[in-house]
Protein backbone atom coordinates (compact mmCIF):
# COMPACT_ATOMS: atom_id res chain seq x y z
CA UNK A 1 0.00 0.00 0.00
CA UNK A 2 1.26 3.26 -0.98
CA UNK A 3 0.30 6.85 0.08
CA UNK A 4 1.17 10.19 -0.48
CA UNK A 5 -0.26 12.44 1.39
CA UNK A 6 -0.19 16.26 3.35
CA UNK A 7 -1.47 14.37 6.73
CA UNK A 8 0.86 12.80 9.40
CA UNK A 9 1.04 9.19 9.73
CA UNK A 10 0.29 7.03 12.88
CA UNK A 11 2.93 4.12 12.81
CA UNK A 12 1.14 2.19 15.36
CA UNK A 13 -1.75 1.72 13.04
CA UNK A 14 0.32 0.93 10.35
CA UNK A 15 1.98 -1.85 12.15
CA UNK A 16 -1.39 -2.99 13.36
CA UNK A 17 -1.78 -3.39 9.08
CA UNK A 18 1.23 -4.90 8.65
CA UNK A 19 0.85 -7.17 11.14
CA UNK A 20 -2.33 -8.20 9.89
CA UNK A 21 -1.83 -8.27 6.11
CA UNK A 22 0.79 -10.49 6.56
CA UNK A 23 0.45 -14.17 6.23
CA UNK A 24 2.85 -15.97 8.95
CA UNK A 25 5.26 -13.58 9.37
CA UNK A 26 8.74 -13.65 11.19
CA UNK A 27 10.29 -10.30 11.19
CA UNK A 28 8.76 -6.62 10.68
CA UNK A 29 10.82 -4.29 9.69
CA UNK A 30 9.81 -0.56 10.02
CA UNK A 31 11.66 3.05 9.06
CA UNK A 32 10.33 6.32 9.92
CA UNK A 33 12.29 9.47 8.31
CA UNK A 34 11.89 12.82 10.74
CA UNK A 35 12.78 16.54 9.57
CA UNK A 36 15.68 17.01 11.68
CA UNK A 37 16.05 20.78 13.04
CA UNK A 38 19.39 22.64 11.92
CA UNK A 39 20.56 25.45 13.66
CA UNK A 40 23.38 28.34 13.29
CA UNK A 41 26.92 27.23 14.25
CA UNK A 42 27.30 30.78 16.34
CA UNK A 43 23.95 30.98 17.90
CA UNK A 44 22.39 27.72 18.72
CA UNK A 45 19.30 29.21 19.93
CA UNK A 46 16.92 30.00 16.94
CA UNK A 47 16.34 27.21 14.29
CA UNK A 48 17.99 28.12 11.02
CA UNK A 49 15.48 26.62 8.94
CA UNK A 50 11.60 27.28 9.98
CA UNK A 51 10.18 25.24 7.45
CA UNK A 52 10.65 22.72 4.54
CA UNK A 53 8.38 22.15 1.61
CA UNK A 54 7.87 18.76 -0.07
CA UNK A 55 6.84 19.46 -3.82
CA UNK A 56 6.12 16.33 -5.71
CA UNK A 57 4.79 14.75 -9.25
CA UNK A 58 1.49 13.62 -8.61
CA UNK A 59 0.70 10.90 -10.92
CA UNK A 60 4.09 10.06 -11.43
CA UNK A 61 4.85 9.78 -7.59
CA UNK A 62 2.15 6.89 -7.16
CA UNK A 63 4.06 4.86 -10.22
CA UNK A 64 7.49 5.64 -9.16
CA UNK A 65 6.68 4.32 -5.33
CA UNK A 66 4.93 0.96 -6.56
CA UNK A 67 7.73 0.14 -9.10
CA UNK A 68 10.25 0.44 -6.07
CA UNK A 69 7.62 -1.93 -4.19
CA UNK A 70 7.49 -4.03 -7.20
CA UNK A 71 11.34 -4.00 -6.89
CA UNK A 72 11.71 -5.06 -3.62
CA UNK A 73 9.17 -8.09 -4.31
CA UNK A 74 10.71 -9.31 -6.77
CA UNK A 75 14.16 -9.24 -4.84
CA UNK A 76 13.31 -10.58 -1.30
CA UNK A 77 10.29 -12.59 0.29
CA UNK A 78 7.74 -9.98 1.02
CA UNK A 79 4.70 -10.74 2.78
CA UNK A 80 3.42 -7.06 3.27
CA UNK A 81 4.28 -3.48 2.39
CA UNK A 82 3.34 -0.04 3.38
CA UNK A 83 4.97 3.29 1.98
CA UNK A 84 3.92 6.74 2.98
CA UNK A 85 5.39 9.61 1.99
CA UNK A 86 4.21 13.12 3.33
CA UNK A 87 4.56 16.33 0.94
CA UNK A 88 3.61 20.29 1.54
CA UNK A 89 4.95 21.93 4.83
CA UNK A 90 7.11 19.75 7.96
CA UNK A 91 8.68 21.56 10.44
CA UNK A 92 11.62 20.58 12.50
CA UNK A 93 10.79 16.73 14.22
CA UNK A 94 7.36 16.08 12.21
CA UNK A 95 7.19 12.79 10.44
CA UNK A 96 8.74 13.09 6.89
CA UNK A 97 8.36 9.26 5.58
CA UNK A 98 7.44 5.51 6.46
CA UNK A 99 8.30 2.33 5.39
CA UNK A 100 7.14 -1.22 6.74
CA UNK A 101 8.17 -4.53 5.40
CA UNK A 102 6.60 -7.64 7.09
CA UNK A 103 8.54 -11.08 6.29
CA UNK A 104 9.20 -14.78 6.90
CA UNK A 105 13.02 -13.80 7.78
CA UNK A 106 14.76 -10.88 9.09
CA UNK A 107 17.75 -10.66 6.46
CA UNK A 108 14.64 -10.08 3.86
CA UNK A 109 12.72 -7.40 6.05
CA UNK A 110 15.60 -5.61 6.28
CA UNK A 111 16.95 -5.44 2.83
CA UNK A 112 13.72 -4.68 1.27
CA UNK A 113 13.32 -1.40 3.71
CA UNK A 114 16.69 -0.44 3.07
CA UNK A 115 16.42 -1.29 -0.71
CA UNK A 116 12.92 0.87 -0.81
CA UNK A 117 14.19 3.77 1.60
CA UNK A 118 17.70 4.21 -0.95
CA UNK A 119 15.39 3.96 -4.12
CA UNK A 120 12.72 6.32 -2.99
CA UNK A 121 15.18 9.00 -2.06
CA UNK A 122 16.69 9.69 -5.54
CA UNK A 123 14.12 7.65 -7.83
CA UNK A 124 10.88 9.35 -6.58
CA UNK A 125 9.89 12.38 -7.99
CA UNK A 126 9.92 14.55 -4.06
CA UNK A 127 12.00 17.46 -4.11
CA UNK A 128 12.66 19.46 -0.66
CA UNK A 129 12.67 23.36 -0.45
CA UNK A 130 13.86 24.81 2.63
CA UNK A 131 12.91 28.31 3.96
CA UNK A 132 15.93 29.58 6.26
CA UNK A 133 16.90 32.86 8.06
CA UNK A 134 19.02 33.23 4.53
CA UNK A 135 15.65 33.13 2.61
CA UNK A 136 14.19 30.14 0.26
CA UNK A 137 16.50 27.39 -0.82
CA UNK A 138 15.71 24.15 -2.86
CA UNK A 139 17.99 21.12 -1.05
CA UNK A 140 20.61 19.87 -3.41
CA UNK A 141 20.45 16.04 -4.17
CA UNK A 142 23.58 14.46 -2.58
CA UNK A 143 26.57 12.10 -4.30
CA UNK A 144 25.65 9.62 -1.15
CA UNK A 145 22.75 9.09 -2.28
CA UNK A 146 23.34 8.15 -5.31
CA UNK A 147 26.20 5.62 -4.14
CA UNK A 148 23.82 4.04 -1.94
CA UNK A 149 21.80 2.84 -4.93
CA UNK A 150 24.96 1.56 -6.48
CA UNK A 151 25.52 -1.32 -3.44
CA UNK A 152 21.88 -2.59 -4.63
CA UNK A 153 23.16 -3.20 -8.26
CA UNK A 154 26.16 -5.57 -6.75
CA UNK A 155 24.35 -7.23 -3.80
CA UNK A 156 22.07 -9.82 -5.60
CA UNK A 157 20.17 -10.99 -2.16
CA UNK A 158 20.95 -11.46 1.03
CA UNK A 159 22.54 -14.90 2.24
CA UNK A 160 19.88 -17.05 4.02
CA UNK A 161 19.34 -15.45 6.74
CA UNK A 162 16.76 -16.88 9.06
CA UNK A 163 14.64 -15.14 11.62
CA UNK B 1 -4.23 18.37 -33.80
CA UNK B 2 -1.50 16.36 -31.96
CA UNK B 3 0.08 17.55 -28.99
CA UNK B 4 2.45 17.52 -25.85
CA UNK B 5 1.93 18.03 -22.22
CA UNK B 6 5.03 19.89 -21.23
CA UNK B 7 5.96 19.89 -17.16
CA UNK B 8 8.41 22.11 -14.85
CA UNK B 9 9.11 21.24 -11.19
CA UNK B 10 10.50 22.38 -8.10
CA UNK B 11 13.97 24.63 -9.01
CA UNK B 12 13.47 23.99 -13.01
CA UNK B 13 10.20 25.57 -12.48
CA UNK B 14 11.11 28.69 -10.89
CA UNK B 15 14.57 28.98 -12.89
CA UNK B 16 12.63 28.98 -16.29
CA UNK B 17 9.61 31.27 -14.80
CA UNK B 18 7.03 28.17 -16.38
CA UNK B 19 4.95 25.50 -14.51
CA UNK B 20 4.19 23.66 -17.85
CA UNK B 21 2.04 24.08 -21.14
CA UNK B 22 0.24 21.96 -23.86
CA UNK B 23 1.66 22.50 -27.47
CA UNK B 24 1.78 21.04 -30.97
CA UNK B 25 3.51 18.41 -31.73
CA UNK B 26 6.46 20.59 -33.70
CA UNK B 27 7.15 18.65 -37.65
CA UNK B 28 11.00 18.67 -36.48
CA UNK B 29 10.71 17.00 -33.42
CA UNK B 30 10.80 12.68 -32.72
CA UNK B 31 12.63 12.38 -29.50
CA UNK B 32 13.32 14.29 -26.32
CA UNK B 33 16.66 15.82 -27.69
CA UNK B 34 14.73 17.51 -30.43
CA UNK B 35 12.07 18.88 -28.43
CA UNK B 36 14.66 20.54 -26.02
CA UNK B 37 16.08 21.97 -28.73
CA UNK B 38 13.15 23.15 -30.05
CA UNK B 39 11.86 24.98 -26.77
CA UNK B 40 15.71 26.64 -26.56
CA UNK B 41 15.45 27.88 -30.10
CA UNK B 42 11.74 29.24 -29.42
CA UNK B 43 12.05 30.60 -25.81
CA UNK B 44 16.10 31.86 -25.85
CA UNK B 45 19.36 31.22 -23.79
CA UNK B 46 17.55 30.73 -20.42
CA UNK B 47 16.43 27.56 -21.50
CA UNK B 48 19.43 25.67 -22.53
CA UNK B 49 19.65 25.01 -18.95
CA UNK B 50 17.36 22.09 -20.55
CA UNK B 51 20.22 20.66 -22.26
CA UNK B 52 22.16 19.61 -19.08
CA UNK B 53 21.54 16.12 -18.70
CA UNK B 54 23.04 15.75 -15.15
CA UNK B 55 20.90 18.90 -14.05
CA UNK B 56 17.72 17.82 -15.60
CA UNK B 57 16.01 14.39 -15.98
CA UNK B 58 13.36 13.60 -18.04
CA UNK B 59 9.90 11.34 -17.66
CA UNK B 60 7.90 10.57 -20.13
CA UNK B 61 3.94 9.26 -19.44
CA UNK B 62 5.23 9.40 -15.91
CA UNK B 63 8.74 7.13 -16.66
CA UNK B 64 12.66 8.19 -16.48
CA UNK B 65 13.45 8.39 -20.35
CA UNK B 66 17.02 8.62 -22.10
CA UNK B 67 17.08 11.71 -24.01
CA UNK B 68 16.94 9.84 -27.31
CA UNK B 69 13.22 8.31 -26.00
CA UNK B 70 11.01 8.70 -29.17
CA UNK B 71 8.28 11.46 -29.32
CA UNK B 72 4.93 10.83 -31.14
CA UNK B 73 2.91 13.38 -29.88
CA UNK B 74 0.13 12.72 -26.77
CA UNK B 75 2.53 12.44 -24.24
CA UNK B 76 3.25 14.02 -20.72
CA UNK B 77 6.47 15.14 -20.90
CA UNK B 78 8.12 16.46 -17.67
CA UNK B 79 11.67 18.42 -16.76
CA UNK B 80 12.76 18.68 -13.55
CA UNK B 81 16.30 18.14 -11.15
CA UNK B 82 17.39 15.17 -9.19
CA UNK B 83 14.89 14.01 -6.80
CA UNK B 84 15.40 14.77 -3.01
CA UNK B 85 12.35 12.89 -0.92
CA UNK B 86 12.81 11.00 1.73
CA UNK C 1 17.49 0.50 27.55
CA UNK C 2 17.04 -3.39 27.54
CA UNK C 3 13.94 -5.13 29.26
CA UNK C 4 13.74 -8.98 29.67
CA UNK C 5 10.03 -9.98 30.56
CA UNK C 6 7.47 -12.28 29.98
CA UNK C 7 4.91 -10.13 28.94
CA UNK C 8 3.96 -8.30 25.69
CA UNK C 9 5.24 -5.41 24.38
CA UNK C 10 3.59 -2.00 22.81
CA UNK C 11 5.56 -1.43 19.54
CA UNK C 12 3.62 1.85 19.99
CA UNK C 13 5.23 2.74 22.67
CA UNK C 14 8.82 1.90 22.41
CA UNK C 15 8.32 4.41 19.28
CA UNK C 16 7.37 7.02 21.10
CA UNK C 17 9.98 6.74 23.47
CA UNK C 18 12.65 6.32 21.24
CA UNK C 19 11.43 9.89 19.83
CA UNK C 20 11.68 11.19 22.48
CA UNK C 21 14.64 9.98 23.87
CA UNK C 22 16.99 11.05 20.36
CA UNK C 23 17.95 14.51 20.01
CA UNK C 24 17.15 15.52 16.75
CA UNK C 25 16.64 11.98 14.92
CA UNK C 26 16.55 12.03 11.20
CA UNK C 27 15.62 8.19 11.27
CA UNK C 28 14.20 5.54 13.33
CA UNK C 29 14.34 2.21 12.09
CA UNK C 30 12.60 -0.69 14.33
CA UNK C 31 12.45 -4.79 14.03
CA UNK C 32 9.90 -7.10 15.60
CA UNK C 33 10.26 -10.35 15.75
CA UNK C 34 7.38 -12.92 15.69
CA UNK C 35 6.65 -16.53 15.98
CA UNK C 36 5.87 -18.16 13.39
CA UNK C 37 3.69 -20.78 12.78
CA UNK C 38 4.52 -24.20 11.38
CA UNK C 39 2.08 -26.66 9.66
CA UNK C 40 2.43 -30.27 8.97
CA UNK C 41 3.26 -30.49 5.65
CA UNK C 42 0.13 -33.43 5.59
CA UNK C 43 -2.74 -31.71 6.90
CA UNK C 44 -2.27 -28.20 6.91
CA UNK C 45 -5.03 -27.89 9.87
CA UNK C 46 -3.16 -28.19 12.81
CA UNK C 47 -0.25 -26.26 14.31
CA UNK C 48 2.28 -28.33 14.10
CA UNK C 49 4.25 -26.40 17.22
CA UNK C 50 1.55 -25.66 19.83
CA UNK C 51 4.03 -23.55 21.84
CA UNK C 52 7.08 -21.90 21.99
CA UNK C 53 9.13 -21.37 25.75
CA UNK C 54 12.09 -19.57 25.55
CA UNK C 55 14.43 -19.91 29.05
CA UNK C 56 17.47 -17.71 29.36
CA UNK C 57 20.39 -16.61 31.68
CA UNK C 58 19.48 -14.33 34.31
CA UNK C 59 22.12 -11.94 34.77
CA UNK C 60 24.49 -12.73 31.79
CA UNK C 61 21.75 -12.07 29.40
CA UNK C 62 21.33 -8.47 30.48
CA UNK C 63 25.22 -8.25 30.21
CA UNK C 64 25.12 -9.86 27.25
CA UNK C 65 22.80 -7.26 25.36
CA UNK C 66 24.25 -4.73 26.77
CA UNK C 67 27.40 -5.11 25.51
CA UNK C 68 25.91 -5.65 22.09
CA UNK C 69 24.37 -2.45 22.03
CA UNK C 70 27.37 -1.06 23.19
CA UNK C 71 28.77 -2.37 19.96
CA UNK C 72 26.60 -1.33 18.08
CA UNK C 73 26.54 2.50 19.50
CA UNK C 74 31.29 2.29 19.02
CA UNK C 75 30.44 1.28 15.53
CA UNK C 76 27.52 3.75 14.24
CA UNK C 77 25.51 6.66 15.03
CA UNK C 78 23.32 5.97 17.71
CA UNK C 79 21.14 8.52 19.24
CA UNK C 80 18.52 6.16 20.99
CA UNK C 81 18.42 2.24 21.35
CA UNK C 82 15.49 0.37 22.49
CA UNK C 83 15.93 -3.57 22.95
CA UNK C 84 13.24 -6.26 24.33
CA UNK C 85 13.45 -9.91 24.62
CA UNK C 86 10.62 -11.78 25.54
CA UNK C 87 10.92 -15.44 27.91
CA UNK C 88 8.59 -18.05 29.19
CA UNK C 89 5.62 -19.79 27.11
CA UNK C 90 4.70 -17.99 23.41
CA UNK C 91 2.61 -18.80 20.73
CA UNK C 92 2.33 -18.59 16.68
CA UNK C 93 2.02 -14.74 16.05
CA UNK C 94 3.34 -13.89 19.32
CA UNK C 95 5.85 -11.21 19.35
CA UNK C 96 9.28 -12.20 20.84
CA UNK C 97 11.59 -9.54 20.06
CA UNK C 98 12.05 -5.67 19.60
CA UNK C 99 15.03 -3.79 18.44
CA UNK C 100 14.42 -0.01 17.58
CA UNK C 101 17.27 2.34 17.15
CA UNK C 102 17.10 6.33 16.58
CA UNK C 103 20.22 8.15 14.44
CA UNK C 104 21.08 10.99 12.50
CA UNK C 105 21.25 9.44 9.07
CA UNK C 106 19.35 6.24 8.11
CA UNK C 107 22.25 4.34 7.01
CA UNK C 108 23.39 4.16 10.61
CA UNK C 109 19.47 3.72 11.46
CA UNK C 110 19.84 0.10 9.31
CA UNK C 111 23.27 -1.11 10.25
CA UNK C 112 22.80 -0.63 13.89
CA UNK C 113 19.13 -2.42 14.34
CA UNK C 114 20.41 -5.14 12.08
CA UNK C 115 23.76 -6.00 13.91
CA UNK C 116 22.27 -5.78 17.06
CA UNK C 117 19.78 -8.78 16.13
CA UNK C 118 21.94 -10.68 14.63
CA UNK C 119 24.21 -10.59 17.91
CA UNK C 120 21.45 -11.27 19.96
CA UNK C 121 20.25 -14.26 17.67
CA UNK C 122 23.62 -16.14 18.20
CA UNK C 123 25.16 -14.25 21.45
CA UNK C 124 22.77 -13.76 24.13
CA UNK C 125 22.07 -16.34 26.49
CA UNK C 126 18.53 -17.40 24.81
CA UNK C 127 17.28 -20.95 24.34
CA UNK C 128 14.21 -21.60 22.33
CA UNK C 129 12.04 -25.24 22.76
CA UNK C 130 8.99 -26.09 21.07
CA UNK C 131 5.98 -28.29 22.00
CA UNK C 132 5.08 -30.21 19.07
CA UNK C 133 2.25 -32.63 17.92
CA UNK C 134 5.82 -35.13 17.80
CA UNK C 135 6.75 -33.81 21.46
CA UNK C 136 9.49 -31.42 22.93
CA UNK C 137 12.41 -30.48 21.24
CA UNK C 138 15.03 -28.09 21.86
CA UNK C 139 15.42 -25.49 18.51
CA UNK C 140 19.08 -26.14 17.41
CA UNK C 141 21.44 -23.44 16.38
CA UNK C 142 21.58 -22.38 12.28
CA UNK C 143 24.42 -22.29 10.33
CA UNK C 144 23.20 -19.37 8.77
CA UNK C 145 22.71 -17.28 11.56
CA UNK C 146 26.54 -17.58 12.33
CA UNK C 147 27.12 -16.27 9.01
CA UNK C 148 25.32 -13.62 9.46
CA UNK C 149 27.74 -11.87 11.94
CA UNK C 150 30.90 -13.02 10.15
CA UNK C 151 29.23 -10.06 7.76
CA UNK C 152 29.90 -7.34 10.36
CA UNK C 153 33.94 -8.60 10.55
CA UNK C 154 33.93 -7.34 6.88
CA UNK C 155 31.87 -4.13 7.04
CA UNK C 156 33.65 -1.85 8.71
CA UNK C 157 31.03 0.92 8.94
CA UNK C 158 28.19 1.59 5.58
CA UNK C 159 29.44 4.94 3.44
CA UNK C 160 27.93 8.08 4.69
CA UNK C 161 24.31 7.58 3.59
CA UNK C 162 22.59 10.88 4.90
CA UNK C 163 19.12 10.71 5.66
CA UNK D 1 36.39 -22.00 51.77
CA UNK D 2 37.08 -21.24 48.53
CA UNK D 3 34.18 -22.61 46.38
CA UNK D 4 32.97 -21.94 42.18
CA UNK D 5 29.33 -21.68 41.23
CA UNK D 6 28.35 -24.52 38.26
CA UNK D 7 24.68 -23.79 36.31
CA UNK D 8 23.98 -25.59 33.28
CA UNK D 9 21.05 -24.28 30.82
CA UNK D 10 18.42 -25.27 28.60
CA UNK D 11 19.39 -29.05 26.72
CA UNK D 12 22.67 -29.48 28.48
CA UNK D 13 20.88 -29.07 31.70
CA UNK D 14 18.21 -32.41 30.62
CA UNK D 15 20.80 -34.10 29.37
CA UNK D 16 23.04 -33.81 32.60
CA UNK D 17 20.24 -34.38 34.55
CA UNK D 18 21.53 -31.37 36.82
CA UNK D 19 20.85 -27.70 36.70
CA UNK D 20 23.83 -26.87 38.72
CA UNK D 21 25.57 -26.79 41.80
CA UNK D 22 27.94 -25.00 44.43
CA UNK D 23 31.43 -26.92 44.53
CA UNK D 24 34.51 -26.65 46.45
CA UNK D 25 37.30 -25.56 44.41
CA UNK D 26 39.13 -28.65 43.41
CA UNK D 27 43.34 -28.16 43.89
CA UNK D 28 44.29 -29.53 40.68
CA UNK D 29 41.57 -27.22 38.90
CA UNK D 30 43.18 -23.93 37.78
CA UNK D 31 41.15 -23.28 34.50
CA UNK D 32 37.91 -24.39 32.81
CA UNK D 33 39.66 -27.09 30.78
CA UNK D 34 40.72 -28.43 34.05
CA UNK D 35 37.30 -28.02 35.87
CA UNK D 36 35.70 -29.92 32.72
CA UNK D 37 37.67 -32.95 32.88
CA UNK D 38 37.18 -32.98 37.17
CA UNK D 39 33.68 -33.34 36.53
CA UNK D 40 34.16 -36.13 33.95
CA UNK D 41 36.27 -37.90 36.03
CA UNK D 42 33.99 -37.34 38.98
CA UNK D 43 30.32 -38.04 37.16
CA UNK D 44 31.58 -40.41 34.43
CA UNK D 45 31.24 -41.13 30.19
CA UNK D 46 27.74 -39.35 30.37
CA UNK D 47 29.75 -35.63 31.37
CA UNK D 48 31.85 -36.08 28.53
CA UNK D 49 29.71 -33.32 26.44
CA UNK D 50 30.99 -30.19 28.19
CA UNK D 51 34.44 -31.46 26.80
CA UNK D 52 33.16 -31.02 23.20
CA UNK D 53 33.84 -27.17 22.51
CA UNK D 54 31.35 -26.76 19.58
CA UNK D 55 28.73 -28.39 21.17
CA UNK D 56 28.88 -26.53 24.33
CA UNK D 57 29.52 -23.05 25.21
CA UNK D 58 30.73 -21.38 29.25
CA UNK D 59 30.74 -18.04 30.52
CA UNK D 60 32.82 -17.35 33.67
CA UNK D 61 30.92 -14.31 35.86
CA UNK D 62 28.79 -13.94 32.79
CA UNK D 63 31.34 -13.28 29.97
CA UNK D 64 31.78 -16.46 27.63
CA UNK D 65 35.53 -17.40 27.64
CA UNK D 66 38.12 -20.06 26.23
CA UNK D 67 38.40 -23.28 27.36
CA UNK D 68 41.70 -22.05 29.01
CA UNK D 69 40.05 -19.33 30.82
CA UNK D 70 41.92 -19.31 34.57
CA UNK D 71 39.47 -19.63 37.31
CA UNK D 72 40.70 -18.91 40.77
CA UNK D 73 37.79 -19.54 43.07
CA UNK D 74 34.56 -17.65 43.63
CA UNK D 75 33.51 -17.39 40.04
CA UNK D 76 29.94 -18.68 38.48
CA UNK D 77 31.10 -21.19 35.89
CA UNK D 78 28.05 -21.54 33.36
CA UNK D 79 27.81 -23.99 30.57
CA UNK D 80 25.29 -24.28 27.92
CA UNK D 81 24.57 -24.83 24.49
CA UNK D 82 24.76 -22.72 20.73
CA UNK D 83 22.18 -19.78 21.71
CA UNK D 84 18.77 -19.78 19.86
CA UNK D 85 17.39 -16.41 20.72
CA UNK D 86 15.39 -13.98 18.70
Amino acid sequence: MILVQTQDFDSAEQYRCLREEADNPGAIVTFTGLVREFYEHNSGSEPRVEALFLEHYPGMTEKALADIEAQARSRWDVQACRVIHRVGELHGGDQIVYVGVASTHRGDAFAAAEFIMDYLKSRAPFWKRQSTTAGEQWIESRAADEAALQRWDAVKSDPDVPH
Amino acid sequence: MVTLTINFFASLREELGASGETLPLPEQVTNVAQLVDYLVGLRGERWAVLQDNTRVLVAVDHTIVQRSHALRGGEEVAFFPPMTGG
